[in-house]
């Protein structure tokens, strides 16, 4: 009788699931917006926020959902998309990657919300990533990442690992005339693989790798690594540490009687943005480089506008770093796409993104590739003690997101 | 004579087991969608955890904070398996090496490590998400009892190699697939475990071994080694005065425990379709402590319930009051121990039990009240 | 010599423990024979827990040997030491207050002693007839079903008694067996004792020396770690020395 | 290993990974003196330690924008203050948390892990709500930055020798405290017979409540040092929780002479191995050498033999 019982729910439950499925692509007409399956109605559609708010993460995050809400408050005051204002259901990522998994199923499945802004760490994206593939949700996922991924349901709208490395090893050869490099990580996967393609690229220049070190996320002793950078003497340090690490590093780096201003050697880091300087101190980090796509302090009108509104929103004082700046992209590309699809419909919404650009973009333009990342300029800034890059240098053309380097996996 | 020949399933105990057995087997399954019964399926793999720390140390006195360590054993075990039949060379071709896990192309490894090649088979993972875990406990616990450590020692010890490993998983990330863990895991034997009627299945499946390894702990827990369990922790000298290797009996409860573990490990895994090293740390091992603490820390049903509700609300709280969900974790650990050392259980058998059982006196007043023992109060 | 040792039960010599230099039992001698009973007094710190210690394997000997027929005993393990015949009682009652007496006897039954014994271990009439034959000797045939924590002080002296009693020890070693008792639970347990030193030898530990007289045949009177006297009560009692450390006051 | 470097160059680097050590040590036993005082004195395990260490650095951190706000021209000495401040916060938080939870559990010492576990949540979630999720920057006087130079490779940082400086202090100020003060015996007499020492008429429950607070106000003033050389943030205190316990154990919990002179043999070993390996198998080799020697050793390196 139990198995009765269940055998029936379930061929209940299957029946609505499917149904759903079939029937969604079968509506066609962009007057049947409403009618996607997805929590949207005559005058609101109803997206979701994933990121942690609780844990370890909450640091980083912060940021990114500040940005966030604030995009979804601007179109809605444009008045939404396609006539539609644009409600947010928040979920808490808790730093923990299940319960991500967990929140992304509750918003797809249960509030069936149209498209998804969140994630931060590769860990909660791998495993979101699933979810998202099994009932077709769209993820826009903001901080730069190791690339090695494409998925159909997601837009990467920070930059993947080539856009952010090649280009700043590049400058530091031609314009500081660089030849030894010394990577230095926090021992996970984004950094490990960072300065692969960076040693790859490094030997493709005909230039040499002098030391690779990663510590422990959160390890807070660096003289050892210090002393072997003042041994080896590099002419460049390229840094992937994040986190907590950080602090510790540039505070022990100065007071070690490394002048950064110097140059000698030069510390080009991929992932200390403005946000990490404020818990850094803008004094103890003066003088090194960051290779990135958005500064706070780029001179185009787009972004006055954006760090005027920002900062109306959220007080005088934050500040913003790449990735909210990128996690600021997301409702915009999907709202473009969204108007370009003329349905909140996810397949569609995927078939009209590749193409879809952004010329008011806080970091200039950006466009849609058909790989799903954005097209878009690495800068070089140098760290003032006010806690903002300087921008030295921008990358002449747009470049080309390239998830799967050849030759550097 | 009520001390005479027993069996290790009083009336009481078979009733609370077919009340659990009905609840999480017929009443969830009725009363909840897939997505909230899948959550459930993951909670009771954390539940297996629990289970297993009743006897280690609500029983054993033996703490372990590094639980997530078998935990993690076990469910990277079957990960392992799950990756190796995702990663078919069709499914990999763009990889430079075809035919291993996408993690390991990435990390320039052109071939499978030797220790990844005997998950290929079903059998020996099957085996070795037990065997794996209880070795390696068995290992630790040899050192650890022979040596006379317990206590306070033994918990931080435990504490600091769930540490190790966490960061030797992370940074050996070609061969464990580091901080993101091992993702994507698709099907079992060519069956896709990501479907929702998988969901149910393998849900049913998980609490079918939960209700097995309950047994087990109901067998344990009423045998000889169970008193002397209870007897170690109160006077462990008279146990070993009376004749008894007292290491061996921890060694083979904290094994006992591991195992438990290592199953929730794999069933976690098989759930939630992935394992990362989160789950080593010790933030989840203690965390699963506080589990079973909550449930109660002498009973093995208290130790299943006190996890489902402790993750129902942390999913629910954390869901509606996010900034709050920390300060009423930690005041439910506080709150337990302080107040109620037994957990639920404890509540349980002070309040409710005694009104229930007048209850059922008065409502079959006319047959003559059943005898109890003292011993069975704890359950 | 060895011919001698053979007819002891227990033969103790050159016996030597020290911590951090401070030596508790230094050079102790004593032989105890078959279906003995020897007391032990001293005043404190005499060392005459840690003798028992050492004898039982609780604590490691510095130097010294303990021979129990035959056999070396400070080469062995605690649970060894028990499987070869010697049975120790602590000073403070020491029984397993969660679990019920008859519990508490069944658990020191001599059966199911390693892991998988004690997992398949069954509540057979052998064990059911020799717990209630115990019981019954130590006055708590009564109270069989309850918990050990809610018997009376004397009563807990009694149950661990009963606990050594069924595991049926060659040595039995007694630790104030009388320490917190009634006059009656004494005059009782006085009882018990000469009927359980039937057949097998024992070691008591007493201050009581009222039950001291009452039980003992032969004395050993230890002070700081040495045998100051030994003999019989009376002797002892007399002896000058002993006079002058401990009875004297 | 040793191939690469010229004779002058590897005496620097034995220089200056005996310093960098030296400095780790000094890290160390800030971290786990209080502790254990704590745990080997009351045999309570406080996971809450890391957290009591970040209430110091955000005590410091408030002075610091306090005499920046008011008192720009003391400001290069108000790291003195904010110590002291930082001390007396986390010493009247320490007695609180004695008196309201850590007294009941005394005949538990498992149960004071969990309790002071849920304790550290509790601080945590406030620490997050009331200064943000993200890391706070203290600034420092000048003074406190920068280096000193030795030899061309050699250089001094100036933080590093005031860590240190501050190490000796605390360290100096607790032996005598613990053992040539009448409190310290009295401590000694609590430890060692709590009922007899109630007996003669010593305040255990005073002297609990004391010994409790101090160790939080030592792991107080640690946190306030550390700001000069690491972060501050809501979760920071969990980075040193494992170090600090396996520091304590390893030197033996009963001995203060013992946790340092283990912090000294862990601090050494592992920026030596630091040097020579990756940061994460030194830190990995590290921990495993030390459970492996627990393991064999499990009193600790250096406690005394006891009697049962």
């Amino acid at each position: 009788m139990l198995s009765n019982i269940l055998s029936s729910t379930l061929k209940k439950t299957m029946l609505a699931l499917s149904a759903s499925l079939i029937l969604a692509p079968a509506v066609t007409q962009a007057a049947d917006v409403n009618s996607t399956g997805l929590a949207v109605t005559d005058d609101t559609v109803t997206v979701g926020i994933l990121h942690s708010i609780t844990g370890t993460m909450a640091i980083s995050e912060t940021g990114s959902v500040q940005a966030e809400k604030l995009a979804i408050k601007q179109i809605n005051d444009m008045g939404g998309v396609l006539g539609r204002k644009i409600e947010y259901i928040q979920e808490d990522g808790a730093s923990d990657w299940p319960t991500f998994a967990e929140k992304a199923k509750k918003l797809l499945v249960n509030d069936k919300v149209a498209a998804v802004f969140g994630c931060w760490t590769s860990a909660s994206r791998k495993a979101v990533l699933p979810v998202f593939e099994q009932y077709n949700g769209m993820l826009y996922y903001p901080t730069f990442y190791e690339g090695l991924e494409q998925s159909p349901n997601v837009i990467y709208t920070g930059q993947e690992a080539t856009q952010q490395i090649l280009e700043g090893i590049d400058w530091a050869a031609e314009t500081k005339g660089a030849k030894k490099f010394y990577l230095l990580g926090s021992d996970y996967i984004w950094p490990r693989t960072s300065n692969k393609i960076a040693r790859k690229h490094i030997d493709k220049l005909g230039l040499k790798v002098v030391g690779e070190e990663y510590y422990p996320l959160g390890h807070t002793q660096f003289n050892s690594v210090i002393n072997k950078i003042k041994l080896k003497k590099p002419d460049v340090v390229f840094i992937s540490v994040v986190g907590g690490s950080n602090v510790a590093f540039y505070k022990q780096l100065k007071a070690a009687g490394i002048d950064m201003t110097k140059e000698k050697p030069l510390f080009l880091t991929i992932s200390v943005t403005e946000d990490e300087i404020l818990g850094i101190g803008g004094e103890n980090i003066e003088g090194i480089y960051a290779s990135m796509k958005y500064f706070q302090s780029l001179p185009n009108e787009n972004n006055k506008e954006f760090v005027k509104a920002f900062k109306d929103m959220w007080g005088k004082d934050i500040v913003i770093g790449d990735v909210t700046q990128a996690a600021y992209l997301g409702p915009w590309l999907w709202k473009a796409a969204v108007e370009a699809a003329g349905s909140f419909d996810v397949d569609k919404v995927r078939e009209a993104s590749p193409g879809i650009e952004l010329t008011t973009a806080p970091e200039g333009y950006v466009r849609i590739h058909k790989n799903h990342h954005l097209w878009s300029k690495t800068r070089i800034g140098v760290a003032q003690t006010d806690g903002q890059y300087k921008v030295v240098y921008e990358s002449p053309e747009l470049i080309e997101p390239d998830p799967f380097p050849e030759g550097y996996q | 004579m009520s001390y005479g020949m027993r069996s290790f399933l009083p009336k009481s105990d078979a009733m609370k087991i077919l009340l659990l057995a009905v609840l999480i087997m017929v009443v969830f399954p009725l009363s909840m969608d897939i997505f909230r019964l899948n959550l459930v399926g993951k909670y009771l793999s954390y539940a297996f955890v629990a289970l297993g720390l009743v006897l280690c140390w609500g029983y054993g006195g033996i703490l372990s904070l590094g639980q997530g360590v078998f935990f993690g054993l076990g469910g990277y075990c079957m990960a392992m398996f799950l990756k190796l039949e995702a990663s078919t060379p069709e499914a990999t071709a763009i990889q430079s090496t075809p035919g291993i896990p996408d993690f390991m192309d990435w990390n320039q490894l052109t071939a499978l490590p030797w220790f990844w090649e005997p998950f290929h088979s079903l059998s020996f993972t099957v085996a070795a998400i037990i065997i794996v875990p209880v070795i390696f406990a068995f290992i630790i616990s040899v050192a650890m009892f022979k040596r006379r450590v317990g206590g306070v020692y033994f918990a931080i010890i435990t504490q600091a190699i769930a540490a190790i490993l966490t960061i030797l998983i992370i940074g050996q990330q070609g061969y464990t697939g580091g901080v993101n863990g091992i993702t994507d895991l698709r099907t079992l034997k060519g069956w896709d475990i990501r479907t929702d009627e998988a969901k149910y299945i393998l849900y049913f499946f998980c609490c079918i071994m939960l209700i097995g390894c309950l047994f087990v702990a109901q067998y344990v827990r009423k045998s000889k080694l169970g008193r002397l369990l209870v007897a170690m922790r109160d006077k462990e000298d008279r146990v070993r005065f009376s004749g008894y290797d007292v290491s061996n009996f921890k060694i083979f409860v904290f094994c006992l425990a591991a195992a438990f573990s290592a199953i929730g490990g794999a069933m976690f895994t098989l759930q939630v379709g992935f394992m990362s090293p989160t789950f080593v740390g010790i933030v989840p091992s203690i965390e699963m402590v506080i589990f079973c603490a909550v449930g109660g820390r002498l009973s093995i049903f208290g130790a299943i319930y006190g996890t489902l509700v402790v993750n129902w609300a942390k999913t629910t709280f954390s869901e509606s009051f996010p900034e709050l969900w920390l300060f009423g974790l930690g005041a439910l650990f506080i709150g337990v121990v302080l107040a109620f050392p037994q957990g639920l259980a404890g509540l349980y058998t002070t309040w409710i039990e005694p009104r229930l059982s007048q209850w059922f006196k008065s409502l079959r007043s006319a047959r003559p009240p059943m005898p109890s023992t003292t011993a069975d109060s704890r359950s | 010599m060895n011919a001698i040792q053979q007819d002891f039960v227990l033969a103790v010599e050159g016996l030597t423990v020290s911590f951090d230099g401070f030596k508790a039992v230094n050079d102790l001698s004593f032989y105890v024979d078959e279906n003995e009973i020897r007391v032990i007094i001293g005043p404190n710190g005499a060392g005459k827990t840690t003798v028992l210690d050492l004898i039982c394997g609780r604590t490691k000997a510095t130097d010294g040997t303990i021979k129990f027929r035959g056999k070396e005993l400070t080469k062995m393990k605690e649970h060894q030491i028990v499987h070869a015949g010697v049975g120790r009682k602590f000073q403070n009652p020491s029984i397993y207050e969660d679990l019920t007496v008859f519990e508490n006897l069944e658990i020191s039954f001599p059966r199911g002693r390693n892991v998988f014994g004690a997992l398949m271990f069954k509540r057979d009439k052998e064990v059911v007839d020799k717990v209630e034959e115990i019981a019954d000797l130590i006055f708590l045939k009564d109270d069989l079903n309850k918990q050990a924590a809610l018997l009376s002080h004397g009563q807990k002296q009694w149950l661990e008694i009963g606990m050594l009693l069924i595991q049926d020890p060659q040595l039995l070693m007694l630790d104030e067996p009388v320490a917190g008792m009634s006059v009656a639970e004494r005059k009782q347990t006085a009882e018990l004792l000469n009927k359980i030193t039937q057949g097998r030898s024992v070691i008591v530990i007493e201050h009581d020396m009222q039950f001291v007289a009452d039980i003992a045949k032969r004395v050993t009177v230890l002070h700081q770690g040495k045998v100051l006297s030994e003999g019989s009560m009376e002797r002892v009692q007399n002896d000058p020395k002993v006079k002058e450390v401990y009875l004297g006051h | 290993m040793f191939a690469e470097y010229t004779a002058s160059e590897l005496t620097s680097i034995f220089a200056m990974q005996g310093f960098a050590g030296l400095i780790l040590f000094s890290v160390f036993v800030l971290m786990a003196l209080g502790l254990a005082i704590i745990f080997g004195q009351m045999g309570v395990i406080n996971m809450a330690h890391g957290e009591f260490m970040i209430l110091g650095a955000y005590i410091t951190y408030l002075t610091s924008n306090l005499f920046a706000e008011y008192a720009e021209s003391l400001f290069s000495g108000y790291f003195f203050i904010a110590m002291l401040l930082a001390f007396l916060t986390t010493f009247v938080l320490g007695a609180f948390v004695e008196w309201s939870m850590i007294r009941h559990l005394y005949k538990r010492p498992l149960d004071t892990l969990l309790a002071t576990w849920g304790l550290s949540l509790i601080l945590q979630q406030f620490y997050r709500t009331v200064f943000g999720a993200r890391e706070v920057g203290v600034t420092l006087p000048d003074w406190l930055m920068g280096s000193y130079p030795l030899t061309d490779l050699i250089e001094v940082p100036i933080n590093g020798i005031f860590v240190m400086v501050i190490t000796i202090c605390i360290s100096v100020g607790v032996y005598f405290w613990m053992y040539r003060s009448r409190w310290g015996g009295q401590v000694r007499a609590v430890v060692q017979n709590r009922e007899m020492a109630g007996a003669v008429g010593i305040n255990t429950e005073k002297v609990d409540r004391i010994t409790f607070a101090l160790g939080c106000g030592i792991a107080g003033v640690a946190g306030s040092a550390f700001t000069m050389i690491g972060s501050t943030g809501p979760t920071s205190g969990q980075l040193y929780i494992v170090d600090t316990f396996l520091v304590v154990v390893f030197g033996g919990a009963a001995s203060l002479l013992g946790t340092i002179a283990s912090a000294f043999t862990i601090s050494q070993a592992q920026s030596t191995m630091e040097f020579f390996l990756s940061g994460s198998m030194a830190k990995v080799l590290t921990l495993l050498v030390v459970v492996g020697i627990l393991m064999l050793r499990p009193q600790g390196l250096f406690s005394l033999k006891i009697r049962h």
